[in-house]
């Protein structure tokens, strides 16, 4: 069902925790629907120095998690916002159909995580 | 590998497949042929039959072949709800029916049909005096099953037949989970249909089969050649039909001494996780369960991730039941029992068997807390946060 | 035993049994399970389905795995009936069709569809002009036969399929007796639907599928789990499915050779019965037919007390179509085709197969004559009298 | 499906034929149901001496015109009037149930030849 690369990434996950004095943290999902996804990014100089996850959910959105806090690292704010949930899934070398909504879990999840960054940004403006 | 997943599917048992082979190429006749083969295999299957219907406590002729524990409740439901369309077309079912029951409720629904689904206790158990406020005067079936294949949770079968009968209704129950594991006598259940697969009683997968007490209204769902009565047509599956009621005969001589052997396996298994694991719960511990199922929830993590790192480990589970583990919903059972989403989505079920062996249970004993432990780390609910 | 009832049913081949065995105990895993041995099942039937498409120039999703030849032809034709009734119920068949489909169309005319049952001539082909002319702005669906069980004849199924078309209507043809013995390219044929029996061809019993052309509505009828991508549920029948792949590999390869070798059997049987038994007639003898089969007519006698005859002297043949030989009504096909009551009461069909030879075609030859010279002796309407 | 009974008197059927000065000739059935069957009686002093058949028909339409010329002969031609259906099947131990019709039509073949009989007495009167 898994791509070795979607369970490789299940098996060892990047970036798990929280970071505790995190710029921008995005909360997206419903534990009714089986699936949230809390990203941590430390931000600087509009770079993203550091991204951690947790994730309460199935086999693909610990995977996408993991792989989405590996590709927003070292990207600067407005490259981050580019990554859609294509290119996670395609960096997992794909998911199946019914998985699909986890990578737009985790594409959300970045958004939001920068949206409250920024927020905070302009609260302390 | 550590197989614990019996509810999902059973290995064949080797004497069932050795009862088989020779109906592949050998005794391959179609048992409608006039020729001496043919007659040869019509009384291979009858013997089958007569085997069946023995270890049920019922007739011959009350027995049924069909492809699986889904085509036989089809058949039942849809059957017995055509047959009977004129008398009522009021039907009753339990929340915790397996798709198989469910879905053709569903979709007798939309078909003019009425249908009351019974709720369940917190332990997942269908109260008689529930059906006795749902029946009307135009019920004209009540399906409820055995055994729920997620929980194990045995239900009351005898007292609600017994109900659904005075208030002049055909019951049905989908035995799936118990044909096999525990004795039936279909006269002392009191039931009027009964499903059966034999794949999750050690024998192949693709032959089940129905039984209809005699009398009993229902119109054939699979129509063409006059085979099983007029009641399901299709040329018999011989060889898997001999393996069924191979499984029948093995598990009538060995059950007894399995449901000793794995019930005190499964808990030991309970027993086990409860000490080592923090914030789980074992669903429906202390009603009448099948004593080869122990349905877990642990807090704080979700039942996939679970399952597939106890598969990295060569541990085989189910999360809530194979057939619902591809799609994204919770387990309808568990929120029919009253349990909160997000526990729903945390259940692990395990079901041990007829090669189940002690130091299968140590591992998994040994092996799950770690388990969790990593993915509650991974969890923003864990506790304290 | 010479076996000459390849049509009623076939022994598996060697090899099928071989391929299906390590299914039954070892990879017995249930293809909808997460872990891995369930992921390895879902594997082992998708390379199955993965072949059978490759096999008939279709593409995998269009296979659907069914019990038989009997239930693809039920969920095809109810399942087409159903999911176009809104847009009309006017349904197309042909006289000579098997009862799986009969019985079904039988069924859909009680529940308000009207079926036009289209004749055939002398020799039981439809003709593509009586179907022009039997559809109608309402005709949502034809079903005509690839091959009839009884006489063997083919069906011009690619012209019948696209006057169907040109109708708008959906084309389904029940291939149970073809697969696996003829070459089959669905595209080439242009059906939508297409039905197919394993054990018709060297497969197990208890398996079929039913080829549903990409965007063919059609309503599934066993309903239940996520199986079959939603057509037809129930826990797949793993072991069946292999073996059926296996069965359509080996005919891949071997069939063109087949045809050959019992095409030329199958003359030799007729032109040596034709020189010495007087009074017999050879149903569709001059017009394309199965290779293997051989539909004999036997003038003053009927046909049980002729296989009755042939069966002790160990040669197994059938009278008419399985099916229907142990009810007392003589073949529709053979009455549809225009002959007589008498005659059609006294058809034999021989059907021949992988494992006939000659000195068996030989010994038929020697030991019909008198056969038939005894029973004529009892006749009362032997000739002359 | 048939009983040993029933498949050795269809193998071997007694008194098969016709008798050429028969006293009666009974036919009953019809091709186009497939089963005919025409029974000769000869009788003389109110006793059958001789039975023979002819039929056209299945395994048990065969058995039972055996069976029923031979449970005839040495009657009287009021004990062959009690010869019932079931007599016939039970003589052959039993019938398949979609076969019972071919021991009815035994019993009417018997009936039919000795109303020929009388029939041809009454004329000769
Ligand atoms: C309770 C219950 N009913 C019905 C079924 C369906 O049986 P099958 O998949 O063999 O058709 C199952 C198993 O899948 C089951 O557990
Ligand atoms: C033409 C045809 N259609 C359908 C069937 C039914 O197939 P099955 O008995 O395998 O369901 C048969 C054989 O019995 C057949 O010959």
């Amino acid at each position: 069902m898994y791509s070795e690369k979607v369970l490789e990434h299940f098996r060892n996950p990047r970036n798990v925790g929280r970071i505790e004095d995190a710029d921008g943290i995005g909360k997206v999902g419903n534990p009714i629907c089986g699936d949230v996804m809390v990203m941590y990014l430390k931000i600087r100089d509009n770079r993203i120095e550091d991204a951690k996850f947790e994730t309460f959910g199935c086999g693909a959105a610990i995977a996408t998690s993991s792989m989405a806090t590996e590709l927003v690292k070292g990207k600067t704010i407005e490259e981050a916002l580019q990554i859609t949930n294509r290119a996670v899934a395609e960096a997992l070398d794909g998911l199946p159909p019914h998985k699909m909504h986890c990578s737009v879990l985790a594409e959300e999840a970045i958004r939001a995580a920068i949206e409250d960054y920024r927020a905070r940004g302009r609260k302390g403006e | 590998m550590i197989y614990l997943d019996y509810n999902a599917t059973t290995p064949c048992d080797p004497r069932v497949v050795e009862a088989m082979l020779p109906f592949f190429s050998e005794f391959f006749a179609n048992p409608s042929s006039l020729h001496r083969p043919g007659q040869e295999a019509r009384r291979a299957i009858e013997r089958a039959r007569s085997t069946i219907a023995s270890f049920l406590g019922a007739k011959e002729e009350e027995v049924i072949f069909t492809s699986g524990g889904t085509e036989s409740s089809n058949l039942a439901i849809r059957g017995v709800a055509q047959a009977l369309r004129k008398k009522g077309t009021h039907l009753v079912t339990s929340a915790i029916e397996h798709h198989a029951v469910l879905n053709v409720f569903r979709s007798l629904e939309k078909e003019g049909f009425s249908v009351t689904y019974l709720p369940v206790d917190a332990n997942g158990i269908v109260h008689p005096e529930e059906l006795k406020k749902a029946l009307r005067p135009d019920t004209i079936l009540v399906s409820i099953m055995h055994a729920n294949n997620e929980t194990g949770v045995l239900e009351p079968i005898a007292d609600l037949a017994r109900v659904a009968h005075e208030g002049g209704a055909i019951f049905h129950t989908d035995a799936v989970q118990t044909v096999g594991k525990i004795p039936i006598d279909v006269t002392v259940l009191g039931v009027d249909l009964l499903s059966a697969s034999a794949h999750k009683f050690y024998g192949p997968k693709g032959v089940g089969f129905l039984y209809i007490r005699k009398g009993t209204p229902i119109a054939p769902q699979i129509l063409g050649g006059h085979h099983e009565r007029g009641k399901r047509a299709g040329t018999e599956n011989v060889p898997g039909i001999i393996g069924m009621a191979k499984a029948c005969e093995i598990a009538q001589e060995e059950m007894g001494e399995e449901a000793r052997r794995v019930g005190a396996l499964r808990d030991m298994l309970e027993q086990g996780l409860e000490e080592r694991v923090p914030d789980i719960h074992i669903v429906s511990r202390n009603v009448p369960r099948l004593y080869n199922t122990s349905l877990v929830l642990v807090a704080y993590v979700e039942g996939e991730s679970l399952l597939l790192n106890l598969d990295f480990e060569g541990i085989c589970v189910s999360s809530g039941s194979a057939c619902t583990s591809s799609s994204l919903e919770p387990s309808h059972v568990l929120l029919a029992c009253g349990y909160p989403h997000e526990l729903a989505h945390g259940s692990i079920r395990f079901s041990l068997g007829k090669w189940t062996k002690e130091e299968e249970i140590f591992r998994v004993v040994a092996v799950f807390p770690k388990i969790v432990e990593k993915l509650r780390a991974i969890s923003p609910f864990s506790k304290g946060r």
